[in-house]
């Protein structure tokens, strides 16, 4: 053939171009994208049924639930990415093409971070109407716990989603798999979300976010490295 | 390895529940022969389980 | 030797974890405060222990098979998971009924028994894995990541509980013990470990028979291969 | 017969593949000469595809070895995957973008400078410029197949692998694909091609392998 030979392209190019190609498809299909963020609202809303009219509780527990419907949207979310890379099995198209086990990691768990914290700013106003709370420090700090939040979940879930969506069972196996993982980060995040709308008198927000911080650097290290084992084989 | 080998043994080795309130319980016999006897009967649960699901086919004598 | 570790193993743990339990039940006296509900320590702490002998074996060998692939990792790995769980749940129970009359209720979210149902959760979902996959290569990789994974956990959820509990109350600091009272902990606790090796022993065998009857060579094969099978440069020994 | 110097497209050492307790590929010895192209045979199940994929290093094989232009197709690995391209049963194709997409993803990978030219350029070739911004959902088998040529195409490969490129097609697509297999042995590509019409491989192919149950055998 005429054209030029392919020429070897870095880590963070294959990482944007992948990138591009998972907010591509997630445009294209985003009927699939607004049933998740429907998903999410109506989990948000079910809390407050099952608790009945109780405003008090309501507010006083809003961090956790928020969290709890990131968790259970980002569970949807991380299965559907996996799901299309395995029609006409385009997760052997990326690796033959050769693209980075590495470069696929990072670009899935960084798009899964996006859509989650996208999903995450649009609950935030909802939470707000729906339990009664008010942003009492700072809504910085609420964006900064959202980022890491959305950070923590996605990198251990990409790895899971990854090793769950070629399993049996795929749709039981990721929450299995997941829930006890991330309940650090789920406990730091709703932690620090509910100082964030109660105040925080005694200064604690910084530890949780720390506490956040530390889990981003071991997940992201450990899925980095261990990726390529998962679907390379 | 050998600190997380310590950190976990800490973490739940010594998971020896330490005593809330003052003055010495008495009796409570029945919590103790409880717990003697969920672990006797879980133990042997289990090697039922092995006996239960042992190698049908004897592997080979050279192995 | 099958037949001694088989029998004999069993009877001497048998044997030191009666003898153990003797001494604890019977032997050894009541604590000053906890009086005699104390002697679940005698079954409670050494199953802590034989679990966690257990989860580090698997974390052992799941880090192993990443560096070297071979079936016998993969199958110490899957038997101290099971024996692991079956230990640890054991564990968690008699430590919850030892909490009835010291704390008052079964369940007082205590970082320990907190990060220790998480994870035995985590261990239950690594032998669910380990069922759903059909393939032997990639079921041994990928339970190996989930195991390393669950085990990096395991410090970072005892931290967070521990922080998370920590600022509703004071956590109780362990006391100092009797020398007879170490004496029967440490009887029971390698009568435990002893059974625990037995169990450990037993299931590993099972886990290797069915690796090598899942890779077993085919008979539809002539028998050129089935001699090289041995020999050859196989990725997973 | 090529030079002394040059090696072998494609050397099989022994080689061996298990899937579970079936061997798709048993002690597999064979060398392809560089400059030659080779026609695989034999039924369904035979290890055609097996062997395809483990050329495609989409496999790594249970036993021996795999060279591909003289490397090792497991020790480097990488390198293997830019000098060889697989036309695979599986499209390899995102469902959800339109055909132009799914080239100029794949076009970006490869690192070339203008990704959606180059898309535009094969899809002219396979003659789907017409279709190029439908989905490839609304695609049929016929289309598809062309997309995944082209795909292949995109990569220009020094070996393609083409599993079955006939399938699937209606006798005009039997026509371009044979067209386009013509252009790349003529562009000096070795072409591996596994298909049931034999008629077709033969003219295009110098070498035959006839695989059964999984070991070579004379046809």
């Amino acid at each position: 053939m005429s054209a030029s030979r392919p020429r070897p392209i870095g880590l963070l190019t294959a990482t944007v171009a992948l990138l591009r190609k998972d907010l591509l498809i997630e445009w294209r299909t985003r009927a699939r994208l607004n049933a998740i963020i429907f998903f999410a609202l109506a989990t948000l809303l079910m809390f407050s049924f099952a608790l009945g009219p109780d405003t008090k509780l309501l507010e006083k527990n809003a961090g956790g639930y928020f969290w709890l419907a990131i968790l259970f949207a980002s569970v949807l979310a991380l299965g559907e990415s996996f799901r299309v890379e395995s029609e006409n099995a385009c997760m052997d198209g990326l690796r033959l093409a050769p693209a980075d086990a590495r470069a696929i990691f990072l670009s899935k768990a960084l798009g899964n971070t996006l859509l989650l914290t996208a999903l995450g700013t649009l609950l935030v106003p909802v939470m707000v109407a729906l339990y009664g709370v008010s942003i009492v420090t700072s809504g910085v700090d609420l964006g900064l716990i959202l980022l890491l939040g959305c950070l923590a979940l996605s990198a251990p879930g990409t790895v899971y989603a990854a090793i769950s969506s070629n399993a049996r069972a795929r749709d039981v196996l990721l929450p299995l798999l997941l829930f006890p993982l991330v309940i650090p980060a789920l406990l730091s995040a709703a932690k620090a979300t509910t100082l964030v709308l109660q105040g925080d008198p005694m200064n604690q927000f910084g530890s949780w976010a720390g506490l956040l911080g530390g889990f981003n650097l071991i997940y992201w290290s450990v899925g980095f490295l261990l990726f390529p084992r998962i679907i390379e084989d | 390895m050998m600190t997380l080998s310590t950190q976990l043994l800490g973490l739940l080795a010594a998971a020896a529940p330490g005593q809330v309130g003052s003055g010495r319980i008495v009796g409570g016999w029945g919590y103790v022969w409880a717990c003697y006897a969920i672990t006797v009967a879980m133990l042997v649960l289990y090697a039922v389980s092995l006996w239960v699901r042992r190698p049908k086919a004897p592997t080979d004598a050279k192995e | 030797m099958g037949k001694f570790i088989k029998w004999g193993l069993l009877a001497l743990s048998l044997a030191v974890l009666a003898t153990g339990w003797w001494l604890g039940l019977a032997w050894a006296p009541p604590d000053r405060e906890m009086g005699d509900v104390q002697r679940i320590m005698y079954v409670h702490v050494p199953l802590q222990w034989a679990a966690l002998v257990a989860m580090f074996i698997n974390f052992v060998a799941a880090v192993s098979y990443m560096f070297k692939a071979s079936w016998k990792l993969d199958a110490t790995a899957e038997s101290s998971a099971e024996v692991g769980l079956v230990l640890g749940t054991a564990g968690m129970i008699t430590g919850a009924i030892w909490g009835r009359p010291t704390w008052g209720v079964y369940w007082s979210w205590d970082p320990r028994l907190t990060s220790q149902a998480i994870m035995l959760v985590a261990y239950t979902g690594y032998l669910v894995l380990r069922r759903f996959v059909e393939d032997p290569e990639k079921r041994a990789t990928w339970s190996s990541v989930v195991a390393i994974i669950g085990a990096i956990n395991l410090p970072i959820v005892w931290f967070s509980v521990r922080w998370w509990r920590s600022l509703h109350q004071v956590q109780s600091t362990p006391k100092t013990v009797d020398p007879e009272m170490t004496l029967a902990l440490r009887v029971s606790a390698f009568g435990m470990l002893f059974i625990t090796l037995w169990f450990l022993v037993a299931r590993y065998r099972q886990a290797l028979a069915e690796r090598q009857a899942e890779v077993a060579l085919p008979d539809a094969l002539p028998s050129d291969l089935a001699a090289a099978g041995g020999a050859n440069s196989s990725r997973v020994a | 017969m090529p030079p002394l110097s040059a090696a072998p497209a494609l050397a099989l050492h022994d080689v061996s593949k298990r899937y579970g307790r079936r061997w798709a590929l048993a002690r597999l010895t064979y060398a392809l000469p560089a400059g030659r192209s080779l026609l695989l045979t034999g039924h369904n199940g035979s290890g055609k595809t097996t062997l395809l994929r483990l050329l495609a290093t989409a496999l790594s094989p249970t036993a021996g070895r795999v060279e591909v232009l003289g490397r090792d197709a497991v020790v480097d690995r990488d390198a293997v995957r830019r000098d060889v391209a697989l036309l695979s049963h599986a499209s390899f194709l995102y469902e959800d973008l339109t055909a132009h997409q799914n080239l100029t993803v794949l076009a970006r990978l490869l690192g070339l400078p203008s990704p959606a030219d180059a898309a535009n350029e094969k899809l002219a070739r396979v003659g789907l410029n017409r279709r190029s911004d439908s989905p490839v959902r609304s695609f049929s088998a016929g289309m598809r197949k062309r997309l995944a040529i082209a795909r292949l195409l995109l990569k220009a490969p020094s070996i393609a692998l083409l599993d079955e490129p006939f399938g699937e097609l209606d006798p005009a697509g039997i026509h371009d694909m044979e067209a386009i297999i013509a252009e790349l042995k003529a562009s000096g590509v070795t072409v591996i091609l596994a298909t049931h019409l034999i008629e077709q491989g033969l003219t295009l192919c110098e070498e035959r392998l006839h695989l059964q149950d999984g070991r070579a055998v004379a046809a």
